[in-house]
């Protein structure tokens, strides 16, 4: 679950990092009331759950609670990688002196915490990767022990900081680890962290995202920030409340299958026939005839779709259940376009007789299957 | 003779009174695998399908004599559950659960680690040797024969088709491992393939990995400094945009990092034969072996 | 810290640990309107920090409101090892089937918190220790990764408890842990947990003291509760606020040193010559002639003390300034019970002048101190 | 020889600039001691009579080749000041600092110990060898004399009465440890018998111990196992009731355990000659030589 800037900053502030003040504001009037009690100039700052949003124009800065109006009026209206735009952050303007890059993620091949510092921030790490490698500082942290004060200590040494900045950059890295420790965080971030001019440190923006499967400890959390865990469309949303996978792409033939890798491989089997995917759809293991039937409702509310390519490897799965969910689905939602259905192993054979008699084709093989509905799919076109 | 799981294995069931615990203890049962005992803390005493049932695992491993686990408990439970495991020393400790916080994943792998323990998982089908009839695992068993080959996957059904596809080619598989779908999982490919190397029975490997993450160049990275079996390999994912995940908590492609060019360019450059679909798998193991 | 029973009970509820239905009163009256509310019988129970409140009378049943009251009215009165009785705790009655024993401490050899459970409770832990040793469960927690959930099962099937209740004692073992880990426990108990005999299990009473150096981070709980750390009289309470370790015992001669083992053994010196002494009283390191004054001060606040005796071990300590602390006493509050001084080590000549020219006697041992001092008492009554 | 600090010890001064670090490092330096290096994080660069004071210990051991710590932080800083020192493999670390909450004492300990280093304290007056002039502590140094007998202790100042009475009577130390005033502190008696065992110059040993816990206890049932040096020791507290803390966080009497009696029972028990006051160590010393 990503968190917006504004909610993730609230969180910051609860652990003593320092933000620079400032309110959110859902309408271009209360942008203008908020510019006008912080009584500077100000950034009006898009929140959305997307990076880049500078250069998609969503962050813009206003001398007068007049212009905080206008730029939140531009702001509020703007979708920024397809998200609407529903809220802006009207936050002091800064007076920047030097921009810092602190993050902590999840190191897979370590399987530790990782706490990354660079005092060249201002831009994604994975540009930072790029541009100064030899600028980026990364600590493991330890699994048992955690990520101690003097260790925040040493990072900010490692990152080249003189002695009378250790103490607060420390203090910067540490309560953003115990952000991450105390909310199971996927990936946080200060990017950048703000050295002004006049020598004061405040964490400019906030990215904290929790792990999915450690919400249930975080009850409080999303009750309090009173929304739903993602921006999910409604196909999404659905999906999710059925447990199935499902991610939209650019394509028009909806994959279903079992399991995620078998998921991606008949996505994959697809292009290299010459078709694209519009649906990645993972049922999970144990479908009955229900759940494949809800899979392809769900399929089937995406308007990209054109045809449908079901991919089962029979195992706990049964191939009759399935062959029965198809049907239903068929005939109930009266599915007008092609389906291609590939089914193998527990129950195969009664599956093919249920799909045989309502007039279903069936395959054996993936790259068959593959084949046929790409093939399918240019003919209807 | 395999790896992790052979004739001496005797396994505990974790979480064996629930749906999906019943199922498959009966299910390892039915295949051969030595169920021994499960737990459940308040069902103690009773049974399931003659699978004595204990309370904590301690009782469990004195009484039956056990050397395995495999945990079947609810993602909030799991890590809990894998301690317990572990700290019996029962070895390996196979997480089925998925959705495990990783933060209990890491500190689970860490403590194991320490212990010496080998976790296969979490959000892993498990672990089957077919020539000693044991599966550890939610794995349908008749799919996999036994043979020469070691398979290491990160997914489950896609790592059925493939060992379908190789059976029905006519080459049988030594040990297959589900290494687990999530971000963070108790043995890397690397590690995998330093058990295989030590045993004797493996004459060939088959890598099926996939989106996100670096472990399958680093895996390639471990080949190319003197790996000496030969080594097939199919990457899932080719066609996945960046930053989705795609159904596995793994499996996502984080800015440039995690693609499956990048991943196929690696092992390719190790001397792995990469299959471009499934089905490639078997032929390219025929031409290897 | 120790905290009164209703106030860990509240804590514990927190953690999911089960407690009677039952509310704090102050005022008799305010007992009854509790029973009412409670609608069954009732134990009306002392809230102060000792234990054997049972056997001085701090805790009746009452069947009725009125009973409830008049119950309430005796205990309010009483005091318990020689506290005041501030406040009741109006509990519903339970019906007993068995008495359960659970605590947290820390062991000091293994260095590790240690719990502890007996299925025989109701009896403090050492008098357990002493009946039966057999049924005293302990597993130590592990430094790093704290107790889980299964070590909890494991220790309710050591414990004795049937598979059918594993679960609900595991429950409660993991609920006490997590106050013990949350509040840096010094001490926590469960004493008893009852089974009542239609199968509920509640924590019957409750024990926390929290580690006084660990205080610091438990502000929220100090603010939240309202009242001073601990039940301290004047004296107590101002030696505290003076970093002064300080404590009354039975005799009457006061013992004011630098250091706790000097102390003690200062006054184990007096128990062997004879004497009693009535104070603890250590200065700690350092102590300035303010300070020394000062300990002497809240020395003679003691009605009890007949005779002080101070003995320094000069090193960081310098022995001018504790002469000058003495003699500023003696001159400004009017000392007329004799003083002994014992002073060696920095500065001792100066000292020994400071003092021989205000006359106050002056030896080289702490065994002529000890024994001079014990000579003037006696020669005082 | 002597135990834990000898002339090769190089310490650092882990909060030198307070008023406590700033005393007792420049205190040490007078005696002898080889203080290499400060920390203080945020003042790297100044220096304290001399001293370099550094933002970490890593630069500070990487600069001055330092071997061992002394800490004075406060106490809410001081596990982090000692996890540090541990981190740098500093041996041993010596914690002035009082009032440490016992769970950060725990932690710390278990961490050390992993490790192989020796926690002194914490709420020591520290260590101190006299015949190399090194001392890791706030012991004024004068008081001690080199000589042969292992001294260790729960207290301060009494310590110093006990050095006192024996440096007048003749008879020096090879080492003295103060073990800390705290319930759990890093090194216990029956730990330091064994450094004393294992050290050549070591002839006899005094224990000063006092009332809570049973660490003596434990000491005379290691004393009793064969242990070949004779023991002195003095238990203060015979006259502290049951219940009140004396001073000391440890010094508390739970119940019926921790009593002096007790103590000064097992300890004539295991063949220990226990002085009824502090001057007549020296006495029984004398006795045992």
């Amino acid at each position: 679950m990503k968190l917006y800037e504004m909610e993730a900053k609230e969180i910051f502030r609860s652990f003593n990092i320092t933000t620079p003040a400032g309110y959110a504001a859902k309408t271009p009037e209360e942008a203008r009331k908020r510019a006008t009690e912080i009584g500077k100039p100000v950034a009006v700052k898009a929140q959305v759950l997307a990076g880049k949003r500078g250069k998609a124009g969503g962050i813009k800065f206003a001398d007068t609670p007049d212009q905080a109006e206008a730029a939140a009026r531009d702001i509020l209206g703007m979708r920024i990688s397809d998200l609407p735009v529903e809220a802006v952050l009207v936050e002091e303007k800064l007076d920047i002196q030097q921009e810092i890059y602190i993050g902590i993620t999840v190191d897979r091949n370590e399987r530790k915490y990782v706490v990354i510092g660079s005092a060249a921030g201002g831009m994604s790490i994975e540009e930072l990767a790029v541009k100064s490698p030899e600028k980026i500082v990364k600590m493991y942290v330890d699994p048992m022990l955690g990520f101690q004060s003097y260790e925040a200590q040493e990072m900010a040494v490692a990152m080249g900081f003189p002695s009378k900045m250790v103490r607060s950059v420390a203090g910067f890295i540490l309560g953003l680890w115990n952000v991450a420790d105390a909310y199971d965080a996927e990936l946080t971030e200060i990017n950048p962290l703000i050295l002004t001019k006049d020598g004061r440190l405040l964490a400019a923006d906030a990215r904290l995202n929790i792990d999915d499967s450690a919400l249930y400890r975080h009850k409080k959390l999303i009750d309090g920030i009173k929304r739903k865990p993602a921006e999910q469309n409604e196909r999404e949303r659905l999906a999710a409340e059925h447990d199935m996978a499902y991610v939209e792409l650019d394509g028009n033939i909806a994959c279903i299958c079992n399991g995620a890798g078998l998921t991606m491989a008949t996505l994959d089997a697809v292009a290299l026939h010459g078709g694209n995917a519009s649906t990645f759809l993972d049922l999970g293991g144990g479908a009955d005839a229900e759940r494949v039937k809800k899979g392809i409702e769900i399929a089937l509310m995406y308007p990209n779709v054109r045809a449908i390519l079901v991919n089962i490897m029979g195992g706990i799965t049964r191939c009759d259940e399935v062959a029965k969910g198809v049907v239903a689905a068929r005939q109930e939602r009266g599915v007008s376009i092609p389906m291609v259905i590939r089914m193998v192993g527990t129950n195969e054979k009664q599956g093919q007789e249920i799909l045989s008699s309502a007039g279903i084709p069936f395959l054996k093989t993936m790259e068959e299957a593959a084949e046929r509905v790409v093939q399918l799919t240019k003919e209807v076109a | 003779m395999a790896v992790l799981v052979d004739k001496k294995t005797r396994v505990i069931v974790q979480g064996i009174t629930g749906t999906q615990g019943t199922f498959h203890a009966t299910a390892m049962l039915d295949y051969g695998t030595k169920v021994v005992a499960g737990t459940s803390p308040g069902k103690g005493g009773t049974d399931i399908k003659g699978i004595p049932v204990y309370d904590t695992v301690k009782e469990a491993k004195k009484a039956q004599d056990a050397t395995a686990s495999i945990i079947f408990v609810p993602a909030a439970f799991a890590a809990d559950a894998a301690l317990e495991a572990i700290s019996q020393g029962l070895n390996p400790v196979v997480v089925i659960t998925e959705h495990l916080p990783v933060k209990d994943e890491i500190r689970v792998i860490h403590v194991a680690f320490e212990r010496g323990i080998t976790i296969i998982g979490p959000n892993t089908p498990g672990i089957i040797t077919p020539k000693a009839k044991q599966k550890v695992g939610i794995m349908p068993g008749h799919v996999f024969a036994p043979g020469n080959v070691g398979l290491m996957s990160r997914s489950g059904t896609l790592t059925y088709e493939i060992a379908a596809g190789m059976t029905l080619a006519g080459i049988g598989i030594s040990t297959a491992i589900g290494l687990g779908g999530d971000p963070c999982v108790g043995l890397t490919p690397t590690e995998g393939l330093k058990l295989f190397r030590k045993d004797k029975e493996t004459k060939a490997i088959v890598l099926v990995g996939e989106i996100g993450g670096d472990a399958e160049e680093r895996a390639a990275a471990y080949i190319k400094e003197g790996f000496d079996l030969p080594v097939v390999a199919f990457i899932a994912g080719r066609t996945a945009p960046a930053g989705k995940r795609m159904g596995h908590a793994g499996a996502i492609i984080s800015g440039s990092t995690g693609t499956a060019e990048a991943k196929i360019r690696a092992l390719e450059d190790a001397g792995v034969a990469v299959a471009k679909r499934p089905s490639e798998v078997p032929q390219l193991l025929k031409k290897l072996m």
